[in-house]
Parts: structure tokens; C-alpha cells; sequence
């Protein structure tokens, strides 16, 4: 089923018109001893139909778990609207909206998403998205360092709390241009502000809120403090708690410089993974340095308002190896949907949710710790995750939870060697009391 | 269009999804109501305060001005927006480079299956042996198709696909101690990602010439060459179109140099079941599977650009992979790969493109692959041949075209004084996508056309006529065609304004 | 716009879907061929010819000529065919009587959950439970909302559910042997429905004229009454958008003439939550659940029809209905209900619209219920009032709308000879959806407008503003409204050539 | 979650402008004694999120079984790109095409529809659909018997291998207008063509092909029959196996005069029963007593091809009580859905399926009877259901293979009092060789 809409005599048609013999005839530049037509692994075609049925039966496998895992990616109600229209023809199967003429739809969905995004991080400037938290926050570092390279050198400040994964991602994207990259130590779950010395100068400093345990760090004083010392500020922050958490640009005294963050909380599917989007957004002052789209309003030949991307001498397509960065491809069909999911529930449904997570989780971490022999592992305040020890390597755990249907967490032991009995622990809007029961009730089972 | 926040300022208070709403909502409240709203919004049913125990500092003091409207407020909105925009499934669209071809349905059903949907990421390999198994019979697909040893589908974009590969590069010179090697070659009218790719991996960039056949300048590369080049980064076909014919030498000049060689997989939709990248000597490379696969583009995204090694540079492919052992998945990390490149994303990639790409692979078997190199090269050289016809000039008019093909239209920029994009903009009106305009550079006044194995005659005949037509309007009445679009929503748009005013996000009061 | 025949004239040959297809297939195949085909085409992969022991006699023997055309010229086809129609999700459409109302996309996600959609209709109640116990949900609802004894869900459409209705009327009387009442009275301004309901179930049709103030002339139906009365059709709010204030009066009459009150429930919306068609003395009745259930229109259907009776008419309801017994949920057949009317479709009708009103039912809540009746109210009469305010004439000027008005446009069509209809089609433009027309009859240049509770006050600001707009160009240009629509796909259709020169089907050639 | 974009400010200048105190006032044209706002059994609202778990809950219970059964219903394959299309709110949110001008996707769909059912019928008109088939059966009934009365009294012959559920339906329907329905007996399975005598006079024959227990009907022979009688036609036909059996516009030397059916087959879900749709096809000399709505192509003012609804003088919003039958809402966005469904399947996708269909019955009977007491109940030919009978009553058989994941076919004890062992069975184009072998070996189990 390849789908090609030819008839053998419109294909011999089209061949005479080209004035060749036959279909071979048309890869007569390929040298004949690279000609190759052999594709053992790739399986006869299957229908459609068989398809379906040959995936669903590995979708099924494993599937249907109560999930109380987060880290970085979060079980929350879409309402069915944010896909029934991102996945219309019209967005998904356009490509990216070089002809503004022929997009405007998506330019002032862009428009729009960038404006929801400035609102939620009080930053003036927001792109149309980079592939995902993690690699975005490997742009904002780049994108600090050029800002700031003369004045603080090729070093960044990562805090020990940031998600393992992404400071693993950042050393990776931005060690090859000789970045380099140093922990700002936590203690006791979060940055130790206490302990904030005098370092060597630095480009910028990255701190996460809530961060990768679930606590909140105290980004005021930390903002401050990098400030004087002529770093920037990297926030990265988890969207949908920004409807109650103090956003970004309001930082200490002056607000970080920049914002970014992984947008699964804002509509998108946990999907195993991915797609999900990175958004990233920043001080006015930053946005040449901005990697990625931007859509601007201006107007047309008849004075009419319309949207068009702009600013496009900072990409690839444009300035080529001078360009703020490679991206090219990004999420734009998740920045759709996300776009439809903060307008369907505006700041108080956001809120809602925020709340509604924060509820969950202590009821979950109350009820957890009644358990004997299962503690807390740090002091409040935690937003919606909550690192909790138990009397057991926590992985086994996890792998004996799933028999009873619970996806019970995810373990720290192979992100922090010192945590092999510690779960992280989130339970979102959508569980229950009777889920958290559930869970309880397994995992006392499990432990006993 | 009005945007949502316009509908807002008189439509709000009525925020369409509210976890726990039962009753009237108020306006967007201030934030301590909505804490107040968090009583009961949880799922549990149960009481408590959602901010209790947080330091007031860290609260937000004012909540941000989404807007507030009605579920049907945005469907409707959302309904009408999309309604302007152009797309595969509403249009003929030939962009050159982008392999615009037709995004079947089943996959984006196959993706869309709950249990890949509600899975989540860190699930234990123990519940995730059906996924992975999927990925893992990807990856197998996806060395067979490139003659590849080994496969990473970790990348989110072409471009991080060749992040990946240039940053593999630069390892494996590292873990030979071998510093000197600071430049990246690249033909002059490589696509933009290459040498900015390039930048990103801290290399210098070096700029190689083509001939005037359209192959690479084999003269100017052996010039090029020498103990600082790292790799060098092309497609074949190239951006051109065209069918790099030197290839061979082209290795053993890289390779014999010291070099790897780079392939950008971007136009494997020409070469699917005809020839493989390994067996040209590539040591590396990415594949689009937004474009060769058929994953829908988004509007810009999301894509997935699986990168590929051979033997030499297995031990640096990104992770996490998928491998199998004794009848289990698992995913493979750098406790097993310590040579990786690492980690390139919070997760492992775009998992729902990567399905997608495998129930397309699945559907088409290796006898549709084959078919699909076949039907997008003829469908490329018909169009090329009645363009030719019908009176316009092809860049290369001695060559085959590949999958895709290069016109000039500086002929007629000349004698009407109508450029490319004033064609690419009538086209608009002609119900048809324009062509990438433009690119490759060193083509004046260019259009690249990638017609896809999936439009019919029918469909490329209309082209032809409408580029007829607007071949002798440019003639008759060119200020027509400069003027145009006139049937889109939006007439010419001033860039230039939207450079300088920047105006990039909604602000109450009128927005001109 | 082209049809689908007409691109698969030229584009034929390229089925998009064929079960076990693998490769290249041929043109629409003639028989013989389909049945080589169909070798290898079973899920089973194994060999065999289907045909083989069917007689000759009974096998096609040309192919139908169906289309045959690629995946993607379907898709393309059938998406720029969508972009002709106006929609709620697209437009506002205060088509009177009709309740154009959001369709919440939550509703529609629950009923297309695979467990409902993929459960055979005669799956053993044992396996049926969760099902089941939402059909019994749905009816528990429903008889509180209506005050009724017994509700049965499975008439598949308003008139479906009235035929039931009526059926169980007849069934009464004829259970008492009262075989002399063969007359159904309706209002004169009733839905076409009624009287063609009234016919299909063997009954003569006795009109009711209303009297000046809209309500039903109480003189006229004391006249009309009497023995052969078998019952009174009527709808409350009536078609004419107004509250009978005398129902228990006019249902006084009927009863004790010995007849039965049928409620049309296409008007509940109005009165949701604010009253019960059981407590105004009805007999029976049916819903329009794709009405004030907000289940989707579908272009026209599917709709459901659910009927509802009180005690005396309870043993007549349609099976299937769904029973509880010692915690478990069971259909109930004619075995169980011997008085019943019996079946009235295949299965048990339309169950995933009667799915989508639960979903919706449990979303609003008994709150949100009340909410409804009071914002469609709230709605119609605020419209009403501007309209008024703009100069539109009021069909009832001193009477409360309820969830629609009626206007009459015969001031306008007398002054400047601009029919209701060219007001209608002028309203395109503007981007509305027209009003019903020409409905109730009674009313002239009738203009019948339900904009209902989703809608918001911007949006009936807006149609305030284009009837003003409408209504000026009316005096100053009346044939640029009698001229319109101008900016739809078509302009004004020639109905009378349709009708006289029935072209139905699609024919090769020109199509004209 | 009432959907009501209202917010307090603008209820309230609503208020004012309609010069009202309060909502209240707006009902004051309703008797107080009337007014009840009494909701008990109605629940509380819920949010979207509460509500999609409430009711996955029950669609999960008793979901997933493998399906045999068919008896109307069949479990097929439904192309993705069916229902991607169908739902669009365009088609799915709008209205009967009352306003042709704003409705012209709607009504070439119906246009394409009738041209696509006039093709497969082989008759000259079909309309834009009916409830479903049982009910469009009644409508064809009604419509012969006008057609015919005056020659043939309202009596209607209807085959006893019909439907036993049409059967019951058209009863229903067309008693009330007095016409009467009897018995053409059946001998082993179908219609006994050998004896068919000479009966009173009948206005209408019903015959379905193939029949409610798959088998073939000799049509050529029962429709000259009738027709040398006076009396109508009426072809009950499952139209996927139209694209290869003879379709009822051949029947016999004239044709049948009324074919009618359900549309289920063509790409519609099973759905627990529905919403499907009946189709209805007819001679041209019947199309005034054509129920239903019929889309013509027409020109519009410039001279442009359009289409709008036509006939509309047989329809009640016409003309009342003289319709050719109450129906208004009919099934719109399903024939939507078929539309597509056979644009896609084209003439040769549809007999893969018809045929595939057949092979795996025909594997299923062959690999169930092969089990001890399991026998075929009638002879060939079946096309593809098939009467099996068992040595265990057929519904507690049934129950017990539900425990085995199956759904073993449909008990026929309940329509024929001496079918209480016989089981019909079916097996569609989407079970495979391994899902048949599931069923054997469940059954083995069952049966030993
Ligand atoms: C030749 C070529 N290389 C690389 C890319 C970059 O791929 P992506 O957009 O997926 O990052 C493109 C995409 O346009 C391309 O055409
Ligand atoms: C007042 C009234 N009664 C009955 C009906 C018939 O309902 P349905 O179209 O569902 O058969 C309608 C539908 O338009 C109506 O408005």
C-alpha cells in the first residue's frame, strides 16, 4: 500500500513524455555497483488493517497502568477538544509556514501561543518552540553564553537539582563548543542558599522550580545572587505550576533572563516520551540571540492585519553556519495544541489543575508514609512530587507494583547512587482518592 | 482573525475545562480565589488547600492573562484558523527539500493507540516490551534501508540528527587523539542546518564548489581537503536535485584524507529501494522521517531524525537505544554504549513520530519502498519534462532529475521583471503550494520542486497549466502577478514592518 | 466542486484500501478478476477462492462502478468538501426549532471509547453490564427530567420517537377496545412531523387553529374534541416559540374527552430544569436528544428520539428497554413487556447518540441542567430585544420568547419586496447560518431564531448588527439582497430545474 | 460544566436590555403551580475529566472479546481515514443542508452517496438514507404498498428467512395503516422456490440475500415469481456483498423494484447496535413515493453546477400528513462516513473484503466442525454467516466462551424455538487463521 495514485498506463504515459523507455531508465546517474534493491529486513507490506492489529496487540502490552510516576513528564487530563483540532488536516499536515500567505493559521495560532507563553512567564519574548525541556534548556544556556560570553567566560552554573536527564542533555549540546558546565551543589534536596559562595565568574546560572525532587527552590535569592555577580538567569520551570507559582520574570528583584521548560503539562500526551516541546522565552533585550521561530503581526499590501515569521536572519535557513542555532524542524503541532489546551482552561482552570496536583500528592505522600517503614525523604515544601524512602530497593518495588497495575513511581538509585530505596512519587489531578487507596494497598502489599 | 484574546476580553468568565467545575465560574479570578477554587477542584473529591505549606514569596501575586472563553468560543476560533491555512490534505504542495507527500491516516491512528499514548516514559522495561519492540524493529528497518551497522532514534529533527552525527565525528577524532581536525567541508548549496550544525559542534565551516554539471567541484574538494578536515556533510541526491555521480571518488577523497563523510538524509525518498548510503561510503547519517516516512510536518513540526553509523562510528551513537537480548527489549544506556555521545533529549526522542514512521514502513514492505523511489523520481521528471515544454527553464536541462528538480526563472525575472517568489506567490491563487523559492542559492531566482510519489498526473498536469498561465500573465500583466495573492486571507504581508516593530505578542487595545 | 467519479476518471486504478493488497494494483477489476483477487485477500493469509461453490447465477457480473482513487485524493477530496459547509463548530446557526447548540467534544470522545464502539449489538448481557448500566443511567435521567414512569432510548430520531408514541396511543385504546377514535388533533403551527406521524399510524389529522395571542384557541379545540379523538400533538413552548399558558386547561379537555397528550419534546430546552412535561398533564412523549442533548446534527442524523409515558402507558413502550434486577442490568424484550408496541429497529437504536447524551447529562449535572433552560431563555429574549429595538417586527410583541422568537419580516418584503428568504441567504454572507424560514406557517415572512444557551452575547450582537445592516440594504439596494448569497461556493441554486430535471446520480461525461 | 460563556456582567446587561429583574422573570409566562426545579436523579455535573473515567469504566467491562458474530452487524475493518474525515465538525456539527448554498459539502456527499448506492444496487435512485435497515425496510414496505395498493390490497409477503428482528419491525410500522405481512415459508434455510403456489394477491415479496442464516437465496426465480403476480420486489440486500453477488437491479428478467438495507457494512462501527443506516434504492418510475431526502445536481444564478435537497414535496415539512412518511432526521454523517468508506475501498477493495469474509467463514465452519458434534445446520451455499449446530445449548455455550475472550456468534434460540442448539457464526476479512484456531480450541474446551 504504497500509496501512489498511478495507473500502469499514466506511468507509461508519464514515461513516454519524459521520452525514456522504462522506470529503470530513471536512475541512470546511480553508478551501476551502487544500484541495490535489497531490503531483507524490511518485512512484505502489510495492509492497513493488519497494521493496525499488529501494533495495537504491542500497544496493548503494558498497558493500562494507574500512573503515579512524573519526572519531568505528567499524567494530566487534554480535554478531548486540544486534539480533536490540533490533529485537523490543516495543521498537521502543513509544513512550516514559510508562504505567511497561505498559513496565517497557523502564524496567529504561534501568535497567539507565544503571548499565553509570555503571560505564563512573565518574560516579554517567547519562540515558537525547540524540541523538548531538555534540549531547549541546552539553546538557553548557548543562547546565555553568547549573550554574556565576553563578560563571564564559556562556564555555566547548573544546579545539582536540576532533572539528571537535562543536565545531562546540556553538557552534551553544549560541550562541543567548549562550554563548560559546573554543579551549584544542593543540600538536603535543593540548592543550598545558605551556602552560596563567591564562585568563579560564570555566564549564567540554572535553577529549576519546582525542581527535579518536587521542592521549590528559593529562586529569589538565587536570582539575586547571580545577578550581582553579572550571571544570567536560566529558570527552568514547569508551565502548569506557573499558574500559581511566582513566574520567572518576577524573580528577586529583577526577574531571570530567561525562561524554558518542557510543555507536556500544557495538553500534550505522555506519549512514552515524546513529541513533546520546549518552550523558551526571554527579556526583550535577548530575543536576537533567540534560536527558533517567532511570528510577528504586521500587515498586508491592503493595510490588514496578518502574521508572518520574523527575525529570520537568526536562523539556519538564513544566516547558515552564523545562525543562532540548527533548529529548524521544531513541535509546532504541539504548540498547537497547547495553545488550544491554555485557552480552554485559562488561567483558573490552570490553576485548578496546579492545585488539584498539589492536593493529590500530599494526600498520596500522607497516605504513603502511614506505611511502615516509608518516610519522606526531604522537608516540605514540595509542589507535586515528593522523593519518599522505603524499606526496600526501590526499583524491585516498582517491578512488583506493576503486577498489581501501578506504575508506583520512579526510582532515584541510578540518577543518585546514595537513593536506591527512594521513589520519586507525583499523583496528578487525575488520580482519585480510590487510585491513592489502590496504590497504598499494593504497595503494602509489595512491602509486607 | 481576531485572536482568542480578543474573544476573551468580552467572552471571558467562562473558562471551558475546569478539572472540578461544577458551577458558574466567576471572571478570571485573582489568584487568591483561585486558591480558594482548589478546594474541591482535585480528583480525589477531598478537601484541602493546594497552596497550604508553600512560602507565600513563591506564590504568584496576579494570574497571568490567559483568556477565558468558552469551549465552543475556542472551537469555533480554532475551527476558522485552521480553515487558512494550506496543506497536503487540502492542497498540492511541491516544496523542494520538504517531501510533502500524503501522511496516511492508519499510522496517525497506529501512534494514536492508548496504550503508546498513556504510556509513561520512565515505565520499567518489564511493561514496555511491545513499545520497545517496536522501536527496536524500526531501527533494524531503518539500517537496512541506509546499509547502516547501527541505528539511534533518539534525535527529534533533522537537524538534531545531524547534530548527533558531526558530534559522533568529532568523537571518534577525539578517541584517536586527533584535535587538528577543526573544519567541516560542505558544498556550496548545502541546506542551512548543515554548516549551522557544524557552528553548533564547534567546527569550522569550509564552503565547496559544485561544477557546472551540478556534481561537486572534485578539483576544488581535493584542494579542500587535508589533515584539518574533520568530515564532510552532503546529500545525495543533493539540494540540487541531482544525483551525485562522483560519489565514490568523493569518499576515497574525504576518507584518504583522514575525513568521515556526513550523509544528510533529507532526500532519501529518491534512493528508497535503489541504492544505500553505506554502500556510497557514508560513515554517518540522519534520515527525515518527516519527510521520507510520512509523518505529518505539523505545521513545523514535530519530526524525528533517527541517526545511523557504520562500524567505525557505532560506539558513539547517541542513547538511549533499544537492543535485545535473550528475547527482551531493553533500552541500552551509557552504562552499556560508555562511548555515546549521550543523551540528546529529557526522554528518548519523538516516540510517536518514530511510530508513525514504522506503521508506514509496515504498510509499504519492502516492495512499496521500492515503489516509492520509482514513483517520486518519475513524478519529478514528468513534471520537469512538460515544465520544459511549456517553455521554462530547468537549472540543470542535461541532467535526470531525482525526486525533486530545480527551475530558473531569471529568464522571465529579466524580460517582465516578475521574480520567482511573485510566481510563487500567484501559484497561491492557483489553489497550489509554492515550490521552495530561493534554495538552493546558487540557482538565481529558483524554484525546487518535490512533486512526491503520491500526487497523480492529474494533479502535476494542473500544475503545469497554472504555471502557464501565470507564465503568460507575467507577460501580459505582470503587475497582476507581483500584486498577488488576492484570494488568500491576507494580501502580501510587509516583513520588513514586522522586522522593525517586532510585534510578537497580543497586547489589549487595538493591535496595529 | 468536482466529485469523486470525476477524479477517479483519470486518477483510477489506485484503490487506497484493500485488505491484503501489497502491491501495484491493476484498474477496477472486471469480476472474474476481483475474484483472483480475493484469493490471497482474507485476514487469514490463507489461500482460497471466495466464490468457489456459489452458484453462477447469483454473481455480479460487471463491478459497480465505484471510484477508484488514491488514499490521498480522498482525503483531499473529501476535506475541501467539508470547507463548503457552515457548522456550529464554524458559524453561528440559530435555526429555530432546532437547537444549534455546542456539541461538547468530551461527549463525542466518550462514545467513540473502543469499548463501546467495537461491542457487537447482541453481545449476552453477561458482557454487557458497563453498557447497559449507562442505557439505564440514561433513562433514569431521563424520566426525572420529564417527569415520565418508563423511558425507552431506542427510537432513532424525533419522529421515530412521536411514531412510538402514537403507536402506544392506539395501542391504549385498543387494549380497551375504544376502536372509534381515529383523529389526532395538532396545533395548526405544529412541526410537519406531527401530522405525517398522526397518518403513519392510521390516524386522520385535525388541525387546532391558535388564537391572536399564539396560544392554542381553547374554543376551537372544545369543538374539535370527542369521541374520535384518540389524542392532541403538541409541542410546549410551541413552534411559535411561546409558553402555552393553558395547558392544563387544553389538557382538562383532552382527557376528558377521553383522548391522550402527546408532549414534542423538540422544545425541551426551554424549559430544562424549569419544568416537567409530566406534571402539564402529558401522556407520553419524545425527546430530541441530538436537540437538547447536544448530540451532534451530523449533516442530518443521526439523531435519537427516546420515548417516555406515564403509568397508564407504560406497558406500551418500544423494547428494548434496559431493566435492573438484583444489581444486575438485562434488556428487556417483548418477553418481558408482551403489551409493548415491540421493536422499532435492528438492535437497539441508536446507541452512540444516546451515549453522547449521557456524557453530556453527567457533564451538566442537574445544576447545569437548570442552567440551560435559564441562558436559552435568557438568550432568545435578549435577541428578541435588540431585534425589536432595531426595528424587526416581533411575531408575538407582547409575549415572553423562550428559548426562540419569531420575527416577521412581511413589513420589509412589503416595503422594499425583500422576502424572508432573501434575508436568509443575505445572512450568509455575513457569515450566519440562517434562521428556519417560513416556519410555523401561520407566521408570514417568518423568521423562527433559536440561538441558544452556548452562544455568546457577542455573537447575538453581531447578528443584531448584520440584520440592521441587511435591513438598511433592504431600502437602498433591494436587489443586492434579492441577488445573495455572493461569497458562498454557489450563489442561489435553481431548485426548479432540480426538481424537473432530476439529476440524482452521478453519469460520465458532462455532468450539466 | 454547562458550556454557557455568560459571565455575570453580561447576564446582567442582558437582563436590563430585555428590562427584566432577574432570570426568574424570563419564566413568568409559566404557571407557578407547573414550575418545578426537582432534578433528584440527575447527579451533580462533572467535570470532562471525571465523566471520560466514569464511562471508560463501563466500556471497558466485557470489551475486547474476538468477535464471530454477525446477524446484521459485523465486525469489518474501517479505514482510519473514514472517521479522521467524517468527524470534521463541518460535516459532523452542521445541519440538514436546508440552506443549499451554505450546505454544499453536505449535499454532494449525499449526491456521491446516491450515485455510489445507485451502482452497487444497480437500481436508478437512491435517497440519503433511512434509520437503519430494519426500519428502511417498513419504509420500503409502505412505499410498495402505495405504489401498489390499489392493484394488490395491503398485504406483503416477507420471507421467513428474514431478519426475525426485521420481521417484528416491519410489522410494527406498517400495521397501523392497516397493511398485513405474511410468511413465504422457508425449507432448510431459504426460501422453498419449489413451492411457491399461487397466493392471493400481494402488493410486495421481501427477500433478503444472503439471508438471515447466510444463505444464498435463489432470487432470479422468487423475483420473476412475484412479478408474474402483480406484485413489488423488495430486495433486502447486505450491500459488501454487493460487490459480488448479483445485484437486485438483475434480479429475475426485470429486477427487483425496491432494494433496501443496512449500511452498517460500509464502514460503520459496530457500535453497540448503532447509529448505521438504512439505505433505500428504487426504480426511477418510484421515486415520488421515495421516503427520505434526495440531492439533485442543479445550477446556481451564474450558470454553476450545485446541489441542493429536491423532491421536497414528498416530505413532511412539505407536506404533512400526505408525506411519503414522518421522517426527518435521518442518519446523515454515516452515509458521510460510507461515502468515504467506498471511495476508498473502490469496487475490487470491496470484494477483497466480501471475499476475504467468505474464506474465513468458510475456514471457521470447516475448523469448527471438525469437533465432535459440531455440525453445519443447512447445506451450502453460505456466503458468509453460517448455521452451526452444537451438541449444548447454543446461549450457554455462548456464555461460557465469553470467559475464553470470545464472542462465539449469536444463539438462535430465541427466533426459532427448534434452533436452540444452533449457533450463527461469522467470521469477517479481520479474523485470522490464529484467531479462528482461538475459537476452535475455546470451543473444544467448552464442549468437552
Ligand atoms: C536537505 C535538508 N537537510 C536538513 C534538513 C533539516 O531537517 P529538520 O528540519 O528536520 O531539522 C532539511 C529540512 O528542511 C533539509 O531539507
Ligand atoms: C418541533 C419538532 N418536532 C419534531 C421534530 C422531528 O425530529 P427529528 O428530526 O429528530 O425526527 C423536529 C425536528 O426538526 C421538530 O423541530
Amino acid at each position: 500500500m504504497p500509496f501512489i495514485p498511478h495507473t500502469p498506463e499514466e506511468a507509461g504515459a508519464m514515461l513516454r513524455e519524459i521520452g525514456v523507455a522504462d522506470m529503470e531508465a530513471l536512475f541512470d546517474e546511480i553508478p551501476t555497483e551502487l544500484r541495490s534493491d535489497a531490503l531483507e529486513r524490511v518485512p512484505p507490506g502489510m495492509s492497513e488493517m493488519a497494521m493496525l492489529r499488529w501494533m495495537a496487540e504491542r500497544a496493548g502490552n503494558g498497558s493500562g497502568l494507574l500512573c503515579f510516576a512524573g519526572a519531568g513528564s505528567y499524567d494530566h487530563h487534554i480535554p478531548a477538544a486540544v486534539w480533536d483540532l490540533a490533529q485537523r488536516g490543516e495543521f498537521m499536515t502543513a509544513y512550516t509556514p514559510y508562504q505567511a500567505e497561505a498559513s496565517q493559521g497557523t502564524l496567529q495560532v504561534i501568535f497567539e501561543y507565544q503571548s499565553m507563553m509570555s503571560e505564563l512567564t512573565a518574560m516579554e519574548v517567547s519562540n515558537a518552540s525547540v524540541y523538548d525541556g531538555a534540549s531547549g534548556l541546552g539553546e538557553a544556556v548557548l543562547m546565555a553564553v553568547r549573550a554574556n560570553r565576553r563578560a563571564r567566560g564559556g562556564t555555566v552554573l547548573l544546579a545539582e537539582s536540576v532533572h539528571p536527564h537535562y543536565r545531562e542533555v546540556v553538557a552534551n549540546i553544549v560541550g562541543n563548543q567548549g562550554v563548560k558546565t559546573r554543579t551549584l551543589p544542593m543540600r538536603s534536596g535543593a540548592v543550598d542558599v545558605a551556602a552560596l559562595g563567591e564562585p568563579n565568574p560564570v555566564a549564567a546560572v540554572v535553577v529549576q522550580q519546582p525542581n527535579f525532587f518536587g521542592l521549590l527552590e528559593q529562586v529569589d535569592a538565587i536570582t539575586d545572587w547571580a545577578h550581582e555577580r553579572g550571571a544570567l538567569v536560566i529558570a527552568l520551570v514547569n508551565p502548569m505550576a506557573l499558574a500559581v507559582l511566582k513566574p520567572p520574570g518576577r524573580w528577586g528583584s529583577q526577574g531571570a533572563d530567561i525562561a524554558c521548560g518542557d510543555g507536556q503539562p500544557l495538553g500534550v500526551p505522555m506519549a512514552s516520551g515524546g513529541p513533546s516541546f520546549g518552550f523558551l522565552c526571554c527579556r526583550r533585550a535577548l530575543v536576537r540571540q533567540m534560536p527558533g521561530r517567532l511570528a510577528g503581526r504586521t500587515l498586508d499590501l491592503d493595510g490588514k492585519a496578518g502574521y508572518t515569521l520574523t527575525l529570520q536572519a537568526r536562523e539556519q535557513h538564513i544566516r547558515r553556519g552564523k545562525a543562532t542555532s540548527n533548529i529548524c524542524t521544531n513541535q509546532g503541532l504541539l504548540v498547537t495544541a497547547a495553545t488550544i489546551h491554555m485557552a480552554l482552561l485559562g488561567a483558573a482552570g490552570l490553576a485548578q489543575v496546579a492545585l488539584g496536583c498539589r492536593n493529590n500528592t500530599r494526600n498520596l505522600v500522607e497516605r504513603l508514609t502511614r506505611i511502615r517503614g516509608v518516610e519522606t525523604r526531604f522537608d516540605e515544601p514540595f509542589f507535586h512530587e515528593c522523593a519518599v524512602d522505603l524499606p526496600k530497593p526501590a526499583q524491585t518495588v516498582l517491578e512488583a507494583l506493576i503486577e498489581h497495575g501501578v506504575l508506583g513511581g520512579v526510582a532515584l538509585g541510578g540518577y543518585f547512587p546514595d537513593m536506591a530505596n527512594t521513589l520519586l512519587v507525583c499523583a496528578t489531578e487525575k488520580r482519585t482518592g480510590a487510585d491513592i487507596e489502590t496504590y497504598a494497598r499494593a504497595l503494602e502489599g509489595v512491602l509486607a | 482573525m481576531t485572536t482568542i484574546f480578543d474573544i476573551a476580553r468580552t467572552g471571558r468568565g467562562a473558562r471551558a475545562q475546569y478539572p472540578g467545575e461544577q458551577t458558574a465560574p466567576a471572571q478570571a479570578p485573582a489568584t487568591r480565589q483561585v486558591h480558594a477554587a482548589g478546594r474541591d477542584g482535585s480528583g480525589t473529591g477531598e478537601p484541602g488547600d493546594g497552596l497550604a505549606g508553600l512560602p507565600e514569596a513563591l506564590i504568584r501575586e496576579a494570574p497571568p492573562n490567559l483568556p477565558e472563553v468558552s469551549e465552543l468560543q475556542v472551537v469555533r476560533h480554532y475551527t476558522n484558523l485552521s480553515a487558512l491555512n494550506f496543506s497536503i490534505d487540502g492542497h498540492f504542495y511541491p516544496l523542494g527539500s520538504c517531501t510533502m507527500k500524503y501522511n496516511p491516516r492508519g499510522a496517525h491512528r497506529a501512534a494514536s493507540l492508548a496504550g503508546f499514548q498513556d504510556r509513561h516514559p520512565l515505565t520499567p522495561d518489564s511493561a514496555s516490551q511491545g513499545f520497545l519492540g517496536c522501536l527496536y524493529e524500526l531501527q533494524e528497518i531503518l539500517k537496512d534501508i541506509t546499509g547502516m551497522q547501527g541505528m539511534s532514534l533518539t534525535p527529534m529533527a533533522g537537524a538534531q540528527g545531524e547534530f548527533a552525527g558531526v558530534a559522533m565525528i568529532r568523537a571518534y577524532h577525539d578517541a584517536r587523539n586527533d584535535t587538528e581536525r577543526t573544519e567541516i567541508l560542505v558544498p556550496g548549496a548545502a541546506h542551512g542546518t548543515n554548516p549551522a550544525t557544524a557552528v553548533m559542534c564547534g567546527y569550522r565551516v569550509r564552503e565547496v564548489a559544485l561544477d557546472s554539471s551540478g556534481d561537486m567541484d572534485v578539483e576544488a574538494l581535493k584542494a579542500a581537503v587535508g589533515p584539518h578536515t574533520a568530515g564532510l556533510m552532503m546529500t545525495n541526491p543533493s539540494t540540487c536535485g541531482l544525483f551525485e555521480r562522483k560519489i565514490g571518488e568523493i569518499a576515497r577523497i574525504v576518507h584518504d584524507a583522514g575525513g568521515l563523510l556526513y550523509y544528510d538524509g533529507a532526500n532519501l525518498n529518491a534512493i528508497l529501494g535503489k541504492a544505500k548510503p553505506g554502500d556510497m561510503g557514508f560513515d554517518v547519517l540522519h534520515l527525515n522521517l518527516h519527510k521520507t516516512f510520512a509523518t505529518p510536518h505539523g505545521s513545523g513540526g514535530p519530526g524525528a531524525g533517527p541517526v545511523g553509523a557504520n562500524e567505525r562510528l557505532l560506539p558513539y551513537l547517541p542513547v538511549p537505544m533499544v537492543g535485545l537480548e535473550d528475547g527482551r527489549y531493553r533500552w541500552l544506556t551509557r552504562d552499556d554504549l560508555p562511548g555515546s555521545i549521550g543523551r540528546l533529549s529529557g526522554f528518548a526522542g519523538n516516540a510517536g513520530i518514530l511510530l508513525r514512521a514504522l506503521a508506514y514502513s509496515l504498510m509499504l514492505g519492502r516492495e512499496g519502498m521500492r515503489r516509492v523511489g520509482s514513483f517520486s523520481t518519475l513524478n519529478a521528471n514528468y513534471l520537469a519534462a512538460r515544465l520544459r515544454r511549456a517553455g521554462f527553464d530547468l537549472a540543470y536541462p542535461d541532467r535526470r532529475a531525482t525526486h525533486e528538480f530545480a527551475l530558473t526563472l531569471s529568464r522571465q525575472a529579466k524580460a517582465c521583471g516578475v521574480s520567482a517568489m511573485d510566481f510563487a506567490k500567484r501559484l497561491l491563487d492557483h489553489g497550489v503550494h509554492a515550490p521552495t523559492t530561493y534554495f538552493p542559492l546558487l540557482i538565481p531566482e529558483c524554484f525546487l520542486i518535490e512533486p512526491t510519489e503520491t500526487e497523480s498526473k492529474d494533479e502535476l498536469d494542473r500544475f503545469v497549466d497554472a504555471m502557464t498561465a501565470i507564465g503568460k500573465e507575467a507577460e501580459q500583466d505582470p503587475d497582476r502577478v507581483r500584486g498577488a495573492p488576492y484570494s488568500l486571507p491576507v494580501r502580501r504581508l510587509d516583513e520588513v514592518k514586522a522586522a522593525r516593530e517586532l510585534h510578537l505578542t497580543w497586547k489589549p487595545g487595538p493591535n496595529d
